[in-house]
């Protein structure tokens, strides 16, 4: 069920939420869970709009888990005036909510083979309800890979749940920086440079990808290359967003809109367009 | 910004028009006064408190080595530093003494030009210091200084477009004279701020808000010359209010 | 059924939609312009005004007759009415701890009268971007629903226009309530009036037009067949879409841009084009917020804005962004031409640029590559 | 109390501009008196030059932002008499209208914003609305009408944009005149004029050279001839000949005297002096309730004068738009060719001259812009040591505003100030 459109016919109009719980995942980054509406759910890799009263309104992927029905949680980069104003918030205050908007992950199609997701920086956020819905459905999938990339180790989103995942068995997690420092003794470098050598099966993958778009555009070359067929990678697109419903014109990325038609795409459906600058 | 933001008010070279803009406000005068602390205003108030202040509104161009310190100063006491009109944000109509020798325009003003300081150039602010925001305007739109310390107050980014004044005409529904009655405007080069004032009362626009985002004058210029404006006039179109303005100088240098 | 009326049927028509409650609109003579405004009768009608339209130019002259509707489309469609230029989405107002959010706008029944088949199919348009999609806008919607329209057919063609080519006029198709076809001849001033809808039907029945002669209708057709022979332009709707498609890094971008002066007077006298943005404007003490929609345009470089910077920062390709939606991707977003052949574009565009022109050359690099 | 004291005012406050006031009292005597004006040069007049004429409306208002109308009044009439072309109705009854607006505004700006919070001992007009809320409200309003004449006539309250030679750039239509809230203007004017008499008044009687238009019919705003209270009575073409303007080190203004070196007063004083009998009725009427003189030589009474001249205006506003008809021509065909025209208006400070030639091109010659401002610089000193030599009991923070009160008697205008002058080249 989703929020404007139940509460309200104006799909515009954002429901007052109150947030429950608020804490920070690095420096610049933090989570805020909300207490949504009973009934609401969502699905992994759709968003919402948040507003943040006489500010303006933004688009933030649910990052929670989709099994959880009683908080909706947001991870959100503190980058601008309205992401500013969220970190800025405390529990009981309120926030408006629409959504949820556009499609999923195809974390069902992907059934049967190699789960990889491919995350780079804040990316990680709309990736995760995709990873928590794999591992709480974990024999339905072979393996399941996450490949993830930020610029320094400070960067790192989800650190307790990122060691979590490490320690199990039945999951590969892999870890680079662009730039450390002396302590890291991880692997350091763009988080093409991983998947190269992790562990899947390129015929028998599904890869989910989600991360700054030049990020995006070579891990979409280098998935290539490793011979995981263009169909089965997918790719959460990022464009200025206002609406959220395709009337605003603003998430166009030639033949598509982001907030209608995405912000998951099949990679072979949009590999030619992003090679084309400034479209 | 915790409580009622300090704001200053300080003047340079100007016609002091941009800052009577708030005096202007007369609806919103003495709502303005109860939301931001007035710390430093000579035109307003005798009363004028030391910085540090919270928003400092600039308005006018640099001309004397005396301003180009006060403007330094002003940059330390500021938190928030916007300019305010054609003056701060393009060195104003006085600007025009960049383009001659001031020894001259000296002698042809002033019997003893001895007791004049002044530099040979108008800059705008944003040449001496770094500046928060700008806004546009001979004079600024009284709505956008407005919107600016509202926006400022409640923490929210100004509205403050920096596309063309045709925007504005067409969302106006004025008819557009340069289409419908074959008067030459600078709207399509000009960011857009007054409401497609002049259109809409059937005069082109001459440029007072300045070069807009990405201005194409030397397409705008060919339009005019088709409309039978000559090169010398194009110059003088270019070198007004915005004179010194990088797109409108290019503009100017037609030869 | 068709029927025949004079200008006396015409006052009984805006007479009717007033009583039914209706804001008539309709093109009246604003300064150097004819376009749309409030009308109460045919009085304030641009009556026996021509309209002469070319790039980049638009005059307009007497015609030496009476006739009602003598001048093509002016810069305004009925966009401006069912999606205004600026629009209040949302009222928002501090309460307690939280505060409360409330549709800021109401629809006030309009009829258009006067509107030309090309702005008909582009309210056409409009309705799948804003009520045919997932969610219905709540703007447009009730203002849509609210609304009347009384066609009237294209017997004399401008310079700029190209319906017949894309297949919009000079005829209405469906989407008026009553379309009309004006005829002067000498003495002789009649309009032929076919009925759309029901409403129309009730409409037609108010104002008691009698029925039209076959010879009246015989006429009819002659005028809008010479009319569609007699257009000043045209598109190739077959072949631009993909002709467009496969030219994203053409050098002739950059050669548009060189005239293109990214002012987004096209976009916005188009009257399919709806890109708009969201504003956010406080009152002072900061107790209550609005949410303001005003059109914009992908001319202009904040629209593509996200954090870090604008994605389309070069004119060559913000002018490429409009041509290829207009004339390309609109197709599979729509299933429809974003262009009705209005020619608008063409006219306002204070550098002369030409849809038309502009669509024809890509298409001839495409067939010479 | 020292027998020797400095004032300095650095910076003067709630005056356009940036001005100093600097004192000195030798012995108990007043010595040195110096109104400085350190505002930068602008030098309109040098870059007019070789622009074409047409432009001079649009960038001598740029010279100020307070009375921009003034400016373009000023500039048009000269540019219109170099060219012998006369404009007729409506567009001189909008000029009149467009200056009416101007003087509501700037007279009840400085009245209440600037000037009256130094009568009531505030320091600003903000400060003084904590107890006399109704009283800044008020006066709000009234500035607030004032500005919406001369928008609807000139687009907007700084800097018009619908003025040109030759008349306007479109006519306002009638109903947009006759919505304008006159006629609670009146009422405010009305309240303005006792507000203003209530205000406690400093005692002194100075002998003016009073110089001002004067028309036969009017109260005078763009037409007149130049009258002194000395028996000057001349041409607008002929300033020069009575006048002079002399280049003095501490400022970067000009100051003007009579040619035997007289000092003058202009303004809404000298305005009254010349012309009380042909102020509106309700104006005419209100000064006698006020039982203000024929002749005010009291500076300090300036400030109710001014408040009987936003009553006239409003007043005058109404008998104009009543007037007025829209169907007409926006402005008459200007043919450009050689010449020398000038003309003086009175802005709301006092007379402002403009002489241009032009040449051939249509191009301008030359240039002179006098300002009011630069005309009183001398008359306020002279105001500031009479007052000085009755206040040296005052203790120094109360000495001080009571003569930064006198400057602002004047209303000055410095960004008008700094920026003129004529083409003399002093060879010394
Ligand atoms: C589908 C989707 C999912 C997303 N999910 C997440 C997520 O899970 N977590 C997360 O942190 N981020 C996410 N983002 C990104 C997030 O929406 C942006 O970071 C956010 O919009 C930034 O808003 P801001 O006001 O804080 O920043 P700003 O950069 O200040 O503002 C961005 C918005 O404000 C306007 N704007 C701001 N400055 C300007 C300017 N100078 N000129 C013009 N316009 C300007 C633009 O309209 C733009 O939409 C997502 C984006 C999308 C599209
Ligand atoms: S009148 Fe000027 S500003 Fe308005 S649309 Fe035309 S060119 Fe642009
Ligand atoms: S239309 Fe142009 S010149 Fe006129 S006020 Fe606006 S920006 Fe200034
Ligand atoms: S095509 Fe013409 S109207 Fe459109 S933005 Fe370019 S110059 Fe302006």
């Amino acid at each position: 069920m989703a929020l404007a459109t139940e509460s309200t016919v104006d799909p515009m109009v954002p429901v007052p939420t109150t947030i429950v719980d608020r804490w920070d995942e690095t420096d610049d980054t933090f989570s805020l869970s909300l207490a949504p509406p009973p009934g609401y759910g969502f699905e992994p890799g759709q968003f919402n709009m948040l507003y943040a009263f006489g500010v303006g309104e933004v688009a933030i992927s649910v990052s929670g888990d989709p099994a959880s029905h009683g908080r909706l949680v947001h991870t959100v980069r503190g980058v601008g005036s309205v992401t500013k104003r969220l970190r800025d918030l405390v529990p009981g205050d309120v926030i408006g909510v629409r959504g949820p908007f556009g499609n999923a992950w195809p974390v069902t199609a992907a059934e049967g083979g190699d789960l990889v997701v491919v995350a780079g920086g804040i990316g990680l956020a709309p990736l995760r309800p995709a990873i928590l819905h794999a591992l709480a459905h974990r024999d339905r999938y072979d393996r399941v890979v996450l490949l993830y990339g930020t610029r320094t180790p400070r960067d790192l989103l989800y650190a307790d749940l990122l060691s979590e995942w490490r320690g199990r068995f039945d999951m590969e997690v892999l870890v680079t920086v662009d730039n450390a420092s002396q302590e890291w003794r991880g692997s350091v470098g763009v988080v093409t440079k991983l998947i190269g050598r992790a562990p899947f099966d390129p015929k028998a993958a599904t890869v989910l990808v989600c991360g700054p778009e030049v990020m995006m555009r070579f891990c979409g070359r280098e998935l290539r290359r490793r011979g995981v067929p263009t169909d089965r990678i997918w790719l959460s697109m990022e464009r200025n967003m206002q609406c959220a419903i395709g009337v605003c014109g603003h998430c166009q990325f030639g033949p598509v809109f982001v907030c209608r038609d995405g912000p998951v795409f099949r990679y072979d459906d949009l590999e030619d367009l992003l090679e084309i600058r400034e479209v | 910004m915790a409580d009622r933001p300090r704001l200053a008010v300080l003047k340079f070279a100007s016609c002091d028009g941009c800052q009577l803009s708030l005096l202007d406000c007369e609806d919103e005068l003495l709502a303005v006064a109860g939301a931001v602390e007035i710390a430093n205003f000579a035109e307003a108030s005798r009363e004028i408190s030391p910085g540090p202040y919270d928003v400092v509104l600039v308005e006018g161009s640099i001309t004397t080595d005396h301003d180009a310190e006060r403007i330094r100063q002003a940059r330390r006491d500021a938190g928030i530093l916007v300019t305010i009109g054609a003056c701060a944000t393009a060195g104003g109509i006085q600007a025009l003494r960049n383009f001659a020798d001031v020894g001259d325009y000296l002698r042809t003003v002033y019997a003893h030009p001895e007791y004049i300081s002044t530099l040979d150039r108008s800059t705008p602010v944003r040449e001496h210091v770094t500046v928060d925001y700008e806004l546009r305007g001979c004079p600024i739109s009284k709505h956008q200084l407005l919107e600016v310390l509202n926006a400022l107050v409640n923490g929210r980014r100004p509205v403050v477009p920096t596309y063309a004044v045709c925007v504005e005409c067409k969302r106006s529904g004025i008819p557009c004279v340069m289409v419908s009655a074959g008067t030459p405007c600078l709207g399509p080069v000009t960011q857009a701020g007054c409401g497609a004032l002049c259109p809409s009362y059937r005069r082109g626009c001459f440029g007072c808000f300045g070069p807009m985002e990405s201005p194409n004058t030397a397409s705008l210029s060919a339009e005019w010359r088709r409309l039978g404006v000559d090169d010398a006039r194009l110059v003088d179109v270019y070198r007004s209010f915005n004179a010194f303005a990088e797109p409108f100088r290019e503009a100017a240098d037609v030869r | 059924m068709a029927y025949v009326t004079d200008r006396a049927g015409i006052d009984r028509l805006i007479g009717s939609l007033v009583a039914r409650g209706f804001h008539v609109i309709g093109p009246t003579l604003d300064g150097d312009v004819v376009d749309l405004g409030p009308v109460g009768s045919t009085a304030d009608l641009a009556v026996g005004t021509t309209s002469v339209p070319d790039a980049g130019r638009y005059r307009i002259a007497g015609r030496g007759d009476d006739a009602l509707f003598g001048a093509v489309v002016g810069p305004s469609s009925v966009k401006r009415y069912l999606h205004p230029p600026v629009a209040t989405l949302v009222e928002a107002r501090r309460a307690g701890a939280g505060f409360t959010a409330a549709p800021g706008e109401s629809a006030t029944p309009t009829a258009f009268v006067g509107v030309r088949p090309c702005d008909v199919a582009a309210v056409g348009v409009q309705d799948r971007v804003f009520v045919d999609g997932p969610r219905r806008d709540a703007v447009y919607g009730p203002r849509r629903d609210a609304s009347a329209i009384v066609a009237v057919n294209c017997t004399e063609p401008a310079a700029t226009c190209f319906c017949a080519s894309v297949g919009t006029g000079p005829r209405v198709g469906s989407g008026s309530d009553v379309a009309l076809t004006e005829v002067v001849d000498g003495d002789e001033h009649w309009f032929l009036v076919e009925v759309g809808s029901p409403l129309g039907a009730d409409l037609v029945d108010d104002i008691g037009a009698k029925e039209a002669t076959d010879e009246q209708r015989a006429t009819c057709d002659r005028l809008l067949d010479e009319a569609a022979g007699r257009m000043g332009r045209s598109l190739d709707v077959e072949a631009v879409p993909d002709a467009l498609a496969g030219s994203l890094e053409s050098p002739r971008w950059e050669e548009i841009a060189g005239r293109c002066l990214t002012c987004a007077n096209c976009t916005l006298v188009c009257p399919t084009c709806f890109c708009a943005s969201v504003d956010d404007h406080t009152s002072l003490t900061g107790e209550e917020a609005v949410r303001v929609r005003r059109w914009d345009s992908c001319f202009n470089e904040e629209f593509s804005y996200i954090h870090g910077g604008a994605l389309r920062p070069s004119p060559a390709a913000r002018y490429r962004q409009w041509l290829t939606h207009k004339l390309s991707t609109w197709v599979d977003q729509f299933g429809v031409l974003g262009c009705v052949g209005c020619g608008r574009c063409i006219t306002w565009c204070p550098a002369r640029i030409d849809i038309t022109e502009e669509a024809a050359a890509f298409q001839r690099e495409v067939a010479h590559a | 109390m020292s027998a020797d004291r400095t004032i300095d005012v650095d910076y003067l406050a709630r005056v356009e501009g940036e001005g100093s006031l600097k004192v000195a009292v030798r012995d108990g005597a007043v010595d040195v008196v110096e109104f400085g004006i350190f505002e930068p040069p602008r030098f309109f007049e040098a870059f007019l030059e070789g622009r074409p004429y047409s432009d001079a409306p649009d960038i001598t208002a740029r010279i100020c932002g307070i009375c921009p109308v003034a400016y373009q009044m000023s500039s048009c009439h000269a540019m219109e008499r170099a060219f012998g072309t006369t404009v007729g109705e409506p567009i001189r009854s909008l000029r009149r209208l467009l200056y009416c607006g101007e003087w509501i505004e700037s007279h009840v700006l400085h009245v209440f914003l600037l000037h009256a919070p130094d009568f009531l001992g505030y320091e600003s007009a903000v400060h003084m609305a904590a107890d006399h809320r109704e009283a800044v409200e008020r006066a709000l309003r009234l500035k607030k009408i004032g500005n919406d004449v001369v928008n609807v006539l000139g687009g907007r309250e700084i800097h018009p944009i619908n003025v040109r030679v030759g008349g306007f750039y479109s006519l306002p239509p009638r109903d947009a005149l006759r919505s304008l809230p006159l006629e609670e203007a009146l009422d405010l004017a009305r309240w303005m004029v006792d507000f203003t008499a209530t205000l406690p008044m400093p005692d002194v009687e100075m002998d003016f050279d009073f110089v001002s238009l004067v028309h036969p019919d009017e109260y005078p705003f763009n037409e007149g001839r130049i009258v002194s209270t000395s028996g000057i009575d001349v041409g607008n073409d002929e300033w020069d000949r009575v006048f002079v303007e002399e280049h003095v080190a501490r400022s970067n203004a000009l100051h003007a005297r009579t040619l035997e070196g007289g000092v003058y007063h202009v303004g809404p004083l000298a305005r009254y002096a010349h012309n009380r009998a042909r102020l509106s009725a309700g104006a005419r009427e209100a000064a006698e309730r006020m039982g203000l003189p024929a002749v005010v030589r009291n500076p300090f009474r300036s400030i109710v004068v001014r408040a009987v001249e936003t009553l006239h205006a409003v007043e005058e506003a109404m008998r104009l738009v009543d007037g007025y008809d829209d169907a007409a021509d926006p402005a008459v065909v200007i043919e450009p060719r050689a010449g020398t025209g000038a003309a003086a208006t009175e802005a709301p400070r006092g007379l402002l001259w403009h002489r241009y030639s032009v040449g051939e091109d249509g191009r301008i010659a030359e240039a002179t812009i006098v300002p009011p401002t630069a005309q009183n610089q001398l008359v306020m000193e002279a105001d500031v040591r009479a007052v000085l030599e009755r206040s040296l009991h005052l203790p120094d923070d109360e000495l001080q505003w009571r003569l930064e009160q006198t400057i602002r008697n004047y209303d000055p205008c410095i960004s008008c100030a700094t920026h003129f002058l004529r083409l003399e080249v002093d060879r010394g």
